[in-house]
């Protein structure tokens, strides 16, 4: 039984533990197959404009023969004060107060792309064309989530419509969530488990425990007070070296 | 037939003898308000400059007439297929499309800015360029406003940005500086396009009387709303004028600075910085005026009307334009070195960037148009006096302005926060739409001037009727009377 | 008696000047007289009294229209419909003053001018007019009754006007009423329009596809593909060789409960709970042999409690499946519903 | 006015309407609804209140899933194998049953595909069925009470006390 | 009739008014209902119905659980109660459901005339099965069977049975996982099982090979290393990877040791020896590494290894002095021609530690594990089919066309073949040469199930259950046959056969195969309860899941040398080292969008094959990214774009396996190179496996450019990314 903070609002949190992550990139195929995310043909690639919710940033340290290579998931990091969010001059896009996400109303989107751009993460996508689903491929999307046409702005939604699920089945058993009912895509994939999801309101949930005091905890780009939900649990070293 | 042109040769130096009869000659040769030839003769040069267009002119305006069809095909294209077409990606999400909505609104305030600043200053070498000054402002702001529709992922849905009642009970959110942005351009077009109509009726009523074809005549007195000069509605006309200069005034330095709110509101590096107002504003005077010039420069070329606009109006916008670059060098350099000294990491990739990386090409032609070529040229007097020097310089400056809001919105987004995201910005059907509304903008430039006086005489006349000559010693200079 | 109106074209701003003197003189009153002119003339030039107008009244009603309407979008708007964005508080400041700032300057941008045009009587149909007018020449008008028109003529003659003309004052119709009616009647019909299609009560089929219709298959969308024949899914099948593949539930109060509700709904349809009662109506329509037992008939009660699940599953008889609209786990609660009733002595 | 300009006014005239109110009236006519079923006989109020079958019989998944769920070929012919099998709509049912075909029911109640409605919930929270859908019990063939648009929707969650969380956009919008 | 002004404004108004009173809202139907006839028990409208079932994409049988919607599969996920992955997958096993769906599979059987034209013509299931039985029955001893590793355990007995039956050659179970995985060196270097090992409380763990991502069970390793990383009281596991090339387990390596390419047996030899010199780690381990280490000089190992002699001690010692250290052999060392002495080699670490590879679970009677074919086989096979012994050929699950060395002669074989039928779903290069193709439903559509090749100490048997209808039953060409029903059809005929393949359906097959298992996980006293449970959850394992026992192995030492290189040093330069991608695995995933397009971990590369090539040699041969290169070796040529790579060997270039299919769907046709066409068909010292690694090859620029599709920006991946 998760008792949430007095007001039952939820904050959905990730943590993500970068010394587990070995960028086998499952999770990054788990959310193209759960959230209907089109694929960018070749010449698209090259314009740069491939679309992954979920991507694992690889950068290089050093010189070669001690050169290190890091991964670093970036999904989008359903930040609590949002900086993609007041710039949005129709409300396509605002903070669901109720669990904590950065809400993207495709319906509601104009296409200023003015959130895209205020997003320091850059982990909002844009379709610049209406995504291609080759007969039958159709078939494999997935009917709870709104396939986006042209013009409309999409990101991770922390697979919300999974949430909702859960939300509902819960509502209508006449029980609350319990942690680690939900997860998203990705969460669910990930082979090392170096991806973890719960409600960080939640004190007994295994996300609120593992953020207590914990020194490895770190979040993305922290300084421009975004207040993001993901901690990055930074890499250990080993007693060795 | 316009006035004979030959009485202000290019280069009129100051005669060298005492005699009294050579001072006023030169004088009058010089300055417009002292050299009266009579409203009859004004109104005909005025209203003859709208049928002066060549056949050149003519076969210019349908070439730019096809652009601007050709832009708006490419625009329909993009509407129905998608903005693909375009050089944006997913770490450059605005382009040519924003460069040139800030480029058109920076050149509509030099338009403004004269006719309504140097009315409340006054400066009188504003008389007879001032209807050719908001012209630019109008078709400028025109094609300004086309651009946010442009740019729009969805533009069908851009009614969702008017705060009407509807079914969902939602409505736009007026903390994003788009919604400020359109309130903004709303009361700048309405304000500017009313400026033009109230300053025009006199002339209206005054090409209304004179003009023998049908068509005009019955277009005129509709347009001129019975306009008969009387000493009341003059007086009505005078105070409208002037709650509207002052009006205006504030209210373009608002659009503009809201424009470069677009940018400073976000976090991103290069663009989230405190003086992008003033920074501008100044840019926006700067290419204005510069624009402004090019007007004139055409004006006078081309539609023959050396007698209005001679050089010492050239003079005035030259020693204007002059100043406007010291302020705009001054802005920028305080703006590179906040960021050099300051030595954040993201802002020092986007300056290695401009001086070094990529972009180096561009930033340095930049510097070259904006500050070598005006600061280079225009402190000297011939260069001032003469069109066609300033024309260059001007195009010049437009380039150079250009390129400075390229370098902000298409090149600095390319540097967010993560490095793993930097992109380059290839710009793709931005192009030709960027063309085609350049060629949209000249293109009713000319279909005004055919349609309507572009000088406006009765201020010509008010101004020539306050101005005399006075003797002081043993010169004779101007003196403007203070009967007004 | 009839009002004429004169028109006097002087040379020079001075022999206008003695014309209005003299015309003053005659007797006619400041307000019936005019000057035309090319371009301004200050009054204190003629000699005139200032002419006071109200445009600033205007200006200032449209500018506190202005700042009303700010104040509604930027103040009540927001809490119509709350939508909380960036983690700030809902009514911000700073975004406001914006607001206000751009909606008073346009208010009285357009109060300023429609003031003008009210004030101005613009568009009037106009009086005596003369095209010299507008090069330069003055034009003296005066409109007076019949009385004083030959001391008025006197006057001007004595100035030496270029030209004179008389015109008998015929009541002209004041358009601008009908010209603001009209420009309101647009306004209101652009308005109409907007609110149509934000009211959803007209849509623009004809734009590029709003994701109203999806490529994906919703739930029960054509064509149907049935279940893999023979397979198993996670949550177990409900027959398993005939016989129910998971036990009974408890006899709990919560299954007791919800079997009742169930049977209700799924069962009260053709079975009656005690022999005795009335047989329901889509019961009579079956034939006497084959009419559905009550519940607590003997037949059902001698049933043990995996039969009656698999006659839910497969249905027996004429009683069809209800294996569509009843879980495994709410059968249970049916069969322990059925199985808690006791026959009426 | 001379008689050709009235000629031309009104052919002016024509034009205007043609170009700008042409489309709404498009618009308009595009969207005029039908509800024609496939067996036109069918009626709900003889099946509520004649048969007095609940709504949950036939639509079962109104209460466990965000789909009612329209009954299948065989919930039909659970009951109409004996009852009425003679009437001419039975026999066309029936014929439906033989040759195996679907029946495809004209759908009433449609919403756009980005919106997800969750009847469950709603169930759940004590809503009715008719509370939305009118009471169908009285009616022949089923037309909408309301036209469902998200104003419709918003009428009752922004009247509930917990309207903050109601309102929220994420509850339909994924 | 002329209309007054008055009256068209009337009609106007009129009109509009009208439209509005009628309340108008949208009669598009987004959706046409088209409610069930009869409805399958389980299916509620709205609600998804999950079905466990068996990952088909690689050899590693994890276990799968698939969410259906409205009968299509949406979703895949890991099946939680499965041992092997316990609720994980990899991105091969996500991107399954675009092979069941994918837009170029086959409606139906084909014939072809002539091989390789890639023209087709449509055939009725029931008539190409009368064809196929025909050529079968003619073939009677000259039927061949060529396999993949991927195959259902009970088609590998189908087709074990057939052969036997009609005594033609064993089938052969060959395909580029096969090769490049090196099975069977692991395996006989091993005592005959495919080595794995627990890592899960290991403190330190040496990887010889890219165990997370191209190995043989990367999820199973996955979870694993998520223990290794994270076990309790903050202890954590510290991880050495010896590659040439950087791979993803060498990025998430603490340290990564590039030794040259061939050298690896010999790394692992001196650090015994070092162990074994310097007596680290304690006497006991100390005196069985003098045992069993190899007689090599250190110092002149590492100058050949190009390493630093202290960097070898500082290994060697923390290997000695670790309370639980695991080295886990594989990767290229594996496929080098000396490839089953460097397996021992790297075992012999392991025994002195006193660590071994979790035993073999017991197999239970009736279940055929897809235990896989040597090279040598696979040769031999070819070799029949070259002289014409061989009159039909059955290609299952493999595609040895595109996965097989030019020189290993397969393609010229065909010719050799009169019937060739290929049961692949959607044409691949091998069945664009076959005569007939009967196209076998996806894993997702069909029966069957594998013994999981990961030996974690119990056998795993993971079902397979058909998760949809299967999706092509056009009536044109009749009802389809799975390949085990048509094998059964096809047995009736053959008199000999029915003893062997007695079965109606497969179907049949399995219950009776489920039914004779002893009691597992989840019970079940009769028959068809136990079906339905081993459905149900996903499989049959034994219950108990105690500490796997580890299988100590007495090895003796070993004389470990430098793998030979094939082509010379001076014409060949450069070493090439192969690799399965992450994202397309052994080219099964190149015709699936979802990886095509997914960035690969390392490069962010798609849609293409490239070639990774250390900055200071490109920058010596002036190549820059984007430079189209010849990449020549003494057995055939290709060209691929470079990819200027920081972390591989300035002697060595790299080249994903995976792309440069001429079919296989329009995802994968005509898509870079395949790097097969630069490895010859030489086989290692036992002559038993391919020798695919330590291959010399020369870099030429073409001197075309393109514009490389990745997905990052170089420059700025070499940023600091200050978090």
């Amino acid at each position: 039984m998760s008792e949430q903070d007095a007001s039952g609002k939820r904050r959905w949190t990730m943590i993500v533990d970068l010394d587990k992550c070995s960028g086998c990139g499952a999770c990054v195929v788990a959310c193209h197959a759960e959230n209907n995310v089109p694929i960018a043909a070749e010449d698209q690639v090259v314009a740069d404009r491939s679309q992954h919710w979920m991507r694992i940033e690889r950068y290089w340290e050093g010189e070669y023969p001690d050169v290190k290579a890091r991964f670093v998931p970036v999904l989008c990091q359903h930040c609590g004060e949002a900086p993609c969010e007041p710039v949005c001059p129709v409300y396509a896009t605002y903070h669901d107060e109720r669990g904590g996400l950065n809400a993207m109303i495709y319906a509601r989107c104009v296409g200023t792309r003015y959130c895209a751009n205020n997003c320091p993460y850059r982990v909002r996508f844009f379709n610049y064309f209406d995504p291609v689903f080759a007969e039958p491929l159709n078939n494999q999307l997935n009917p709870d989530v709104t396939v986006r046409s042209a013009g409309v702005m999409e990101k991770c939604t922390f697979c919300v419509q999974r949430i909702r699920r859960a939300e509902h089945t819960a509502k209508v058993e006449g029980r609350t969530l319990a942690d680690g009912e939900v997860l998203p895509a990705c969460v669910q994939a990930c082979p090392t488990g170096a991806l973890m999801f719960g409600d960080r309101y939640d004190a007994a949930s295994a996300v609120a425990k593992l953020l207590e005091h914990n020194g490895r905890a770190v979040r993305l780009l922290e300084t421009l007070g975004t207040d993001p939900s993901i901690y990055y649990l930074k890499g250990g070293t080993s007693h060795v070296d | 037939m316009s006035i004979e042109t030959e009485r202000n040769p290019w280069m009129s130096a100051p005669p060298e003898s005492e005699d009294e009869q050579e001072q006023v000659e030169h004088l009058r040769k010089d300055h417009l308000l002292l050299d009266p030839v009579g409203m009859e003769a004004m109104n005909q040069d005025a209203l003859g400059s709208m049928t002066r267009h060549g056949r050149w002119t003519w076969m210019l305006i349908v070439v730019l007439g096809g652009l601007a069809m050709m832009a708006g095909v490419g625009w329909l294209v993009q509407l129905f297929v998608g903005l693909g077409f375009t050089g944006l990606n997913r770490t450059i999400f605005w382009g040519m499309y924003i460069i040139n909505l800030v480029y058109f609104i920076g050149i509509g305030h030099a338009g403004t800015f004269i006719s309504a600043a140097f009315r409340v200053m006054g400066f009188e070498t504003r008389r007879p360029i001032a209807r050719a000054a908001e012209t630019v402002t109008l078709f400028a702001l025109a094609a300004a406003g086309l651009f946010p529709i442009i740019h729009l992922g969805r533009p069908w849905k851009v009614y969702w940005m008017i705060p009407i009642p509807n079914q969902r009970q939602l409505w736009p959110n007026f903390q994003s500086a788009l919604e400020w942005d359109a309130m903004a351009i709303m009361t700048y077009v309405v304000g500017s396009v009313l400026f033009i109509y109230i300053g025009l009726l006199p002339d209206l009523a005054m090409a209304r009387e004179r003009t023998g074809v049908n068509w005009r005549r019955r277009l005129y007195s509709a347009l001129s709303l019975g306009w008969r000069g009387t000493d009341r509605q003059w007086a009505l006309h005078e105070s409208v004028s002037t709650i509207f200069a002052y009006v205006i005034i504030p209210v373009m330095f608002s659009v503009h600075t809201i424009v470069s709110w677009d940018f400073a509101m976000t976090i991103q590096p290069g663009w989230h910085s405190t003086i992008f107002g003033p920074f501008f504003i100044v840019g926006a005077l700067y290419s204005g005026v510069a624009a402004v010039l090019v007007a004139m420069g055409f004006l006078r070329r081309f539609l023959k009307l050396g007698y209005f606009i001679r050089e010492e109006h050239f003079d005035v916008m030259a020693k204007f334009l002059l100043i406007m670059s010291f302020a705009w060098i001054y802005f920028y350099f305080g703006e590179f070195l906040v960021t050099w000294y300051g030595n954040l990491p993201p802002e020092m990739t986007i300056l290695d960037l401009l001086l070094y990386g990529e972009a180096a090409p561009l930033w340095w032609l930049m510097i070259f148009c904006n500050v070598v070529v005006p600061v280079g040229l225009l402190w000297m007097r011939r260069v001032r006096r003469n069109p066609g020097i300033l024309f260059v310089i001007a195009v010049f400056i437009q380039v150079g302005m250009y390129l400075e809001r390229y370098l902000i919105v298409g090149v600095m987004l390319g540097r967010p926060e993560l490095p793993f995201n930097y992109s380059w910005y290839y710009p793709g059907l931005e192009i030709p739409i960027a063309i085609g509304a350049f060629s949209f903008v000249i293109f009713f430039y000319f279909i005004f001037t055919v349609f309507v006086p572009i000088i406006s005489t009765w201020e010509v006349g008010e101004g020539q009727f306050l101005h005399g000559l006075r003797k002081i010693g043993r010169k004779i200079t101007k003196f403007k009377s203070d009967m007004h | 008696m009839a009002e004429y109106e004169l028109l006097g074209l002087f040379q020079d701003v001075d022999s206008a000047g003695d014309a209005v003197e003299a015309l003053r003189q005659v007797g006619v009153s400041d307000r019936s007289l005019r000057v035309l002119s090319a371009f301004p003339l200050s009054s204190k030039i003629l000699g005139r009294k200032h002419y006071n107008h109200k445009l600033g009244l205007a200006a200032g009603a449209g500018a506190l229209l202005g700042f009303a309407a700010a104040i509604f979008f930027a103040v009540i708007t927001p809490q119509l419909y709350p939508i909380v964005v960036g983690g700030r508080p809902l009514l911000n400041g700073p975004p406001m003053l914006i607001l206000v700032f751009e909606l008073t300057m346009l208010g009285t941008l357009l109060g300023g001018f429609l003031g003008f045009l009210w004030q101005g009587g613009f568009p009037s149909a106009g009086g005596l007019y003369d095209k010299r007018i507008a090069e330069g020449y003055l034009g003296v008008a005066v409109q007076v009754d019949e009385a004083l028109l030959e001391k008025v003529q006197a006057a001007y003659s004595a100035h030496k006007p270029v030209d004179l003309k008389k015109a008998e004052v015929k009541p002209r119709p004041d358009r601008r009423l009908l010209i603001g009616t009209i420009a309101i009647v647009a306004l209101l019909a652009v308005n109409f329009a907007l609110l149509a299609v934000s009211f959803d009560i007209l849509h623009l089929e004809f734009l590029p596809d709003q994701m109203k219709a999806q490529i994906s298959f919703a739930s029960q969308m054509g064509p149907r593909l049935g279940a893999p024949a023979g397979a198993v899914p996670v949550p177990g099948v409900a027959l398993v060789g005939g016989r129910p593949a998971t036990a009974p539930l408890a006899m709990t109060e919560d299954s007791l409960q919800r079997g009742a509700i169930l049977f209700d709904i799924h069962c009260a349809v053709c079975h009656t709970v005690d022999e005795d009662e009335p047989v329901t109506q889509v019961a009579s329509f079956f034939p006497d042999d084959g009419e559905p037992p009550a519940m607590t008939s003997a037949r059902v009660m001698a049933r043990t409690p995996e039969q009656i699940f698999t006659f839910i599953t497969d249905g027996i008889g004429k009683m069809p499946s209800l294996a569509e609209n009843l879980y495994p786990a709410n059968r249970w609660d049916v069969v322990n519903d059925v199985r808690s009733l006791t026959p009426a002595e | 006015m001379s008689r050709p300009t009235r000629v031309w006014i009104t052919v002016i005239g024509l034009v205007v309407l043609l170009v700008f109110i042409g489309p709404f009236i498009f618009g308009v006519l595009a969207s005029v609804p039908n509800y024609e079923q496939p067996i036109v006989e069918f009626s709900h109020k003889r099946h509520v209140q004649n048969a007095g079958i609940d709504c949950l019989y036939c639509h079962s998944g109104a209460t466990r899933s965000p789909v009612s769920g329209i009954p299948s070929v065989e919930k039909c012919m659970g009951c109409h194998e004996h009852v009425l099998s003679g009437e001419a709509p039975i026999v066309k049912l029936q014929e439906y049953w033989e040759n195996g075909e679907p029946i495809s029911w004209t759908r009433v109640y449609q919403l756009p595909r980005y919106v997800h409605y969750p009847h469950h919930v709603h169930v759940s929270a004590g809503l009715n069925c008719e509370t939305c859908h009118g009471n169908v019990g009285e009616m022949d063939i089923v037309t909408p009470a309301q036209i469902p648009n998200m104003g419709w929707c918003i009428r009752c969650h922004q009247g509930e006390e917990n309207a903050v969380e109601l309102m929220d956009c994420l509850n339909c919008h994924y | 009739m002329k209309i007054s002004r008055r009256d068209f404004i009337k009609v106007s108004i009129a009109g509009a008014a009208s439209t509005v009173l009628v309340g108008c809202q949208p009669n598009q139907r987004y959706v046409e209902l088209e409610p069930y006839v009869v409805p399958p028990e389980e299916a509620v409208a709205g609600q998804a119905t999950w079905y466990a079932t068996t990952c088909g994409m690689t050899p590693a049988g994890n276990g799968i659980i698939v969410r259906v919607m409205n009968g299509r599969a949406v979703k895949i996920e890991g099946n939680p109660e499965h041992p092997l992955n316990r609720g994980k997958l990899d991105a091969l096993g996500q991107a399954g459901l675009q092979l069941l769906y994918h837009p170029d599979r086959l409606h139906g059987p084909v014939v072809q005339e002539t091989p390789g034209r890639r023209e087709f013509k449509p055939l009725h299931w029931n008539e190409a099965v009368n064809i196929l039985a025909e050529n079968v029955k003619r073939a009677g001893a000259g039927l061949a069977i060529w396999a993949g590793l991927t195959t259902s355990g009970h088609l590998v007995d189908l087709f074990k049975r057939f052969a036997k039956a009609t005594d033609a050659p064993a089938p052969v179970f060959y395909d580029l996982y096969a090769a490049l995985h090196s099975y069977d060196a692991l395996a006989s270097a091993c005592g005959g099982a495919l080595p794995t090992y627990d890592i899960r409380r290991a403190d330190l763990v040496f990887a010889f090979g890219d165990f997370l991502g191209s190995g043989p069970n990367p999820v199973y390793y996955g979870v694993q290393f998520g223990a290794f990383r994270g076990q309790a009281l903050g202890k954590r596991g510290y991880l050495a990877q010896f590659e040439p090339r950087m791979s993803i387990t060498g990025a998430v390596a603490d340290r990564w040791v590039p030794v040259k390419p061939g050298h690896e047996a010999l790394a692992a030899g001196a650090m015994a020896r070092i162990i074994a010199e310097e007596g680290f780690g304690g006497a006991e381990r100390a005196a069985r590494a003098g045992e069993l280490a190899p007689e090599v000089d250190v110092a002149a190992v590492a100058e050949a290894c190009d390493l630093e002699a202290e960097a070898l001690v500082k290994l060697a010692r923390a290997f000695a002095e670790a309370a639980n250290p695991v080295a886990i052999p594989g990767g290229a060392p594996a496929g080098a021609d000396n490839g089953v002495e460097a397996t021992k080699a790297v075992q012999i670490l392991n025994a002195i530690a006193g660590v071994g590879p979790l035993a073999p679970g017991v197999i239970p009677p009736g279940i055929t594990p897809t235990t896989p074919s040597t090279f040598a086989e696979a040769q031999a096979l070819i070799e029949k089919m070259q002289n014409g012994e061989v009159q039909t050929l059955l290609v299952y699950g493999a595609n040895p066309v595109y996965e097989l060395p030019e020189a290993a002669g397969f393609r010229q074989a065909l010719n050799k073949v009169e019937t060739v039928v290929s049961f692949s779903p959607i044409i691949d290069e091998t069945a664009a040469w076959a005569h007939m193709v009967l196209p076998e439903r996806t894993y997702l559509e069909g029966w069957g199930y594998r013994v999981v090749t990961a030996n974690t100490g119990r056998t795993i048997i993971s079902s397979r259950q058909p998760v949809v209808v299967p999706f092509y039953q056009d009536e044109a060409t009749g009802p389809a046959y799975s390949t085990g029903d048509v094998l059964l059809t096809i047995a009736r005929g053959i008199p000999d056969a029915i003893a062997a393949l007695p079965w109606t359906d497969e179907v049949a097959y399995l219950k009776q195969m489920v039914g004779a298992l002893p009691a597992g996980a989840y019970g079940g006293s009769d028959p068809d309860t136990r079906w339905a449970r081993y459905l149900q959850h996903g499989g049959w394992w034994p219950a108990e899941d105690a500490e796997p026992a580890a299988s100590i192995m007495e090895l003796a030492p070993v004389k470990v040398k430098a793998a030979a290189s094939q082509g010379e040093a001076n014409e060949y330069p450069l070493y090439l080292h192969v690799y399965t991608p992450v994202m397309l695995g052994d080219g099964r995933g190149a015709s699936l969008p979802w990886l095509q397009g997914s960035p690969d971990p390392m490069t962010t590369m798609t849609w293409r094959s490239w070639v990774e090539i250390n900055p200071q040699t490109a920058h010596n041969m002036g190549i820059k990214d984007g430079d189209i290169l010849k990449v020549t070796s003494p057995y055939g040529s290709i060209e691929a774009p470079a990819y200027v790579y920081p972390a591989i060997r300035p002697d060595t270039v790299a080249i994903p396996a995976g792309q440069g299919h001429l079919d296989s769907g329009r995802y994968a046709k005509n898509r870079g190179a395949n790097v097969i066409d630069l490895l010859g068909a030489t086989t290692d010292a036992t002559g038993e496996n391919l020798a695919w690694s330590n291959v010399r090859v020369k870099v030429e620029r073409t001197g075309e450019t393109i514009n490389l599709p990745i997905f990052e920006d170089k420059k700025g991946a070499q940023e600091h990314l200050h978090f």
